[in-house]
């Protein structure tokens, strides 16, 4: 059933859907936590979500504005300190499945949530890594949500905050990490996913009604196209209801506060 | 052995100029009443410890408190910048911040190894990152077993923590329920500590056995303070105010704002007009 | 994914000869009835990891199903030794016995560094203790910050733990409550797990948020096993039998006391046979 | 007020009386449990105790058989899993004392727990050191409490299991711990404290109708005496009535089980 829905909206439930009901997945703030909390409420009812604040099996009826919201706790099968959340569940190698966002990445999916211009003499200086490091090193592979734009998907990154493939190729395997890295980058367009071999991201599906033209303009590197691109299945009726409904319960519950 | 005292006696026997502070919460907790005193009783060349600096830190910051910070996640959550830490990095204004980044395991680990009495401790972290290529408190060890190389982070040990928690009883034992972070590490590895509390009772009566509990020979100060933890949350109390996390980027963006926010708010306020935040948002959670 | 099963799929499917074998609980909820389907089911060539080996593994040494052991404390407590124990190592019988021999701490510091993933763990340990002395696996590594030379012993990767639990709901999620020793890096240390519980119930309803529990998916099996620890203990649910934990000095001093004990409650029995103890020991209790 | 002892009795009333209303209190199993509760219900009731299961602040109403009876954590303040008991509360330094007992003692108070003969080819095979090596010099300071006998307090150990004062004088100093060790050993004869120098025991107590002769029988090296040696005040009706009250629950409490 066609429906109208934003570029936000596909991306969300597009990220949705790369959540399985078996995953254990660290949550990023942001647009990773919609889209893991639409999965949870759509075709992933089991899933396990965990926030870095030590929230583990939570299923927030809103979403949380930060990662550390009473409603995780509160709705959590159990809370645990953050020291514990870091060393037994992240470092222990029990996530499957870690969820990124970023403010700027790479054709390598690195991402860099540190500084724009020299980390001395910042240009800007940006939040910094929180979990993100040891996310990327530590989960079996990396979920990747971000909108499409120049300024977030450029060429060169200033500071690697948290590595993805690196210099791409076997770069992870040469430093000896034994996971996946990013698997899949979602955005407003189109979905990447890395070539098998050079690890450089590549766009596999491209969303309703965008142009790789679009795509190209968007992207502050030469984009690679797959030889094989589907059109990302629009989302259902239930998708989107789902996704408004939670929305429109965390709007009221954030102004109200 | 914990003294149970007003919030101005606590700061003013436990915080001193140049001190290392932590004042920890993640998200949850976190201990505003303490800061705004701080900020009250002028402590300056303070070095900050602090995983995600939000709020209690960017004033600390602005005012001109801080000579340091170390910290791992510098924004206001879930909205956007923290202004005065941008500008303090930015632009060197009120001075400059010198910054020791890391990333929150590093944090949460140097935390663990500070209550544990250890120099440092050991993490599979940071590879790939180019934090270690600029923070010299990143350094590495080699497994005397197997010959892997691993990251190495100092131990935290700051000269004061201050956290803030749900109830302590008469004797100054503290019950921490909910999301709980590195609060118990911060105070295990503090030479001094304070806890500000929602309410003080006469049986802790802990939920469990196994619940988060902070003995009171582990603390030098517990002080009264209702509602101290607003705009942040206290479990079981009153809810976090997402709306002042978002009403603060337009504070703290301009420097006079800001600056005006903090007399009125801060310099001329006391520890007891919190206790209208934990009225007013408990009346709204129930 | 925890799978929901008898205890005899649980051992047949996740203990095998020669394995690492870790059956935690200090003191409290021991595994009791695990044990006694591991000797049934005649696993043998098991290396034993646990901090005090308990008459249940005076039970493995005694039945000649342990090649080796690595301990901290190797008694009955409160009553003297573990003659099984010391048999094995004073004369052998009825096999040799290797075993590596570490303190408290560093035992629970190696669970903890198995649960966190990390090669080793680093304590302030062994300081003029003999032990470093006689065991190759107590070793040092140096801060890289203070240069403090500090103790480094491996950490513990069993390839099966099993612990007993007081509940579980029907998910397979875990309850803990009460001495929680070092059951839960046991089972995050290990490469599979088994938990034996007192109760499986629809909703586990931790009584905090903080309280200890462990996720299905940490865990290979759990088995509804009542009365499973005894003569151990349940919190909440039935006492230790301190009177047994006597009355075994007795029956383990002499070999042939200890073998017809065996054929009698072990090799005799079967898992359903510990609900009685629950319902007893209740009984006693209430 | 006089009254009949034994000296056993005499013993764990001397040991409780070492013991302050301010200490934190790590507790061995056997008479230092006996001492350690004779002291909480007489002279320092708001004393903590805490048993290396993991249970902080207990209170007992009878003496646990075992270091992790469920009594101790009924009655505890709070209750931590075993690897944060040893990390936080005893490697960070937060005990005031620790109470040991031991199978053999030496003058320097060193204590073995593990083996009698070779360590490779054991005469006899002791329990092992279990939380003893760190108490021993993570402790603010150590007290010891067993009966004198020969068997128990010999010339040489075959096993240092928890060093004291090792060879004696700073010899503890020089390993680089900053704790006292033991600074008092209490048997059923009298009382021992290490000379401020040689750091060798030297009785500087001897309990009422017990002789120097007595004394020297009942240890393996040449003893030595303070120069000023006072004697044991004898137990109170009130500490004789709590000790053998709390004797008699326990009594009832372990055969019942």
């Amino acid at each position: 059933m066609a429906q109208d829905f934003t570029p936000t909206e596909m991306m969300t439930i597009a990220a949705a859907r790369a959540l399985s009901n078996d995953d254990v997945c660290f949550v990023g703030i942001g647009a990773p936590s919609a889209a893991c909390n639409v999965a949870r409420l759509t075709h992933a009812p089991d899933i396990t979500l965990i926030y870095e604040s030590g929230t583990i099996g939570t299923k927030p009826d809103v979403l949380p504005l930060s990662i550390g919201d009473g409603e995780l706790s509160d709705t959590a099968l159990f809370t645990v300190s953050v020291p514990e959340m870091f060393r037994y569940w992240l470092q222990g190698g029990r996530i499957t499945t870690g969820f990124l966002g970023g403010a700027q990445i790479d054709r390598f999916a690195n991402l860099n949530t540190t500084v724009v211009g020299p980390y001395d003499a910042p240009k800007v200086r940006l939040p910094g890594g929180g979990g993100a490091p040891e996310i990327s090193s530590n989960c079996g592979q990396i979920f990747i949500t971000m909108a499409l734009t120049n300024r977030g998907f450029v060429d060169h990154l200033d500071f690697i905050t948290s590595m993805g493939h690196g210099e791409g190729g076997d770069h992870r395997a040469r430093l000896g990490m034994k996971t996946r890295g990013p698997t899949r980058v979602i955005t407003d367009l189109c979905i990447f996913e890395p070539d098998p071999v050079t690890k450089e991201l590549t766009v596999v599906s491209i969303h309703r009604g965008v142009t790789r033209g679009q795509i190209e303009e968007n992207c502050g590197w030469p984009v690679r196209f797959a030889k094989e691109i589907v059109e990302t299945p629009i989302p259902t009726a239930t998708e989107l209801s789902v996704l408004r409904d939670i929305n429109a319960r965390t709007k009221r519950a954030h102004e109200a506060a | 052995m914990a003294k149970i005292c007003t919030l101005a006696e606590a700061i003013g026997d436990n915080v001193r100029d140049g001190d290392t502070l932590a004042m920890e919460g993640f998200t949850h907790l976190i201990p505003y009443a303490a800061g705004h005193e701080i900020i009250r009783q002028g402590r300056k060349d303070l070095f900050l410890v602090r995983m995600t600096p939000d709020l209690i830190y960017d004033q600390l910051i602005g005012v001109g408190a801080a000579r340091g910070m170390k910290f791992s996640w510098g924004g206001n959550p879930g909205v956007g910048s923290l202004h005065r830490f941008r500008d303090a990095v930015e632009n060197q204004w009120p001075r400059p911040l010198e910054i020791e980044e890391h990333s929150h395991a590093a944090m949460a680990n140097a935390y663990e190894a500070g209550a544990a009495n250890l120099p440092f401790a050991v993490l599979r972290g940071y590879i790939g990152a180019d934090l270690a290529k600029v923070n010299p408190n990143i350094r590495s060890v080699t497994c005397p077993f197997t010959g892997e190389v691993l990251a190495a982070v100092p131990a935290i040990r700051p000269d004061v923590s201050i956290i803030h928690a749900q109830r302590a009883d008469r004797q100054g034992n503290v019950l921490i329920e909910g999301i709980s972070g590195v609060q118990k590490e911060a105070v295990l590895a503090a030479t001094r500590s304070i806890v500000t509390v929602e309410e003080i009772v006469d049986e802790l009566n802990p939920p469990s056995p196994n619940a988060v509990v902070l003995p009171r020979w582990a603390i030098s100060a517990v002080v009264h303070v209702p509602g101290g933890a607003f705009p942040s949350y206290a479990h079981g109390y009153y809810p976090r105010s997402n709306a002042f996390y978002i009403a603060w980027d337009k504070i703290a963006r301009d420097r006079d704002s800001f600056t005006a926010w903090i007399r009125e708010n801060v310099l001329a306020g006391k520890p007891e007009d919190f206790a209208r935040h934990a009225v007013r948002r408990a009346a709204n959670a129930a």
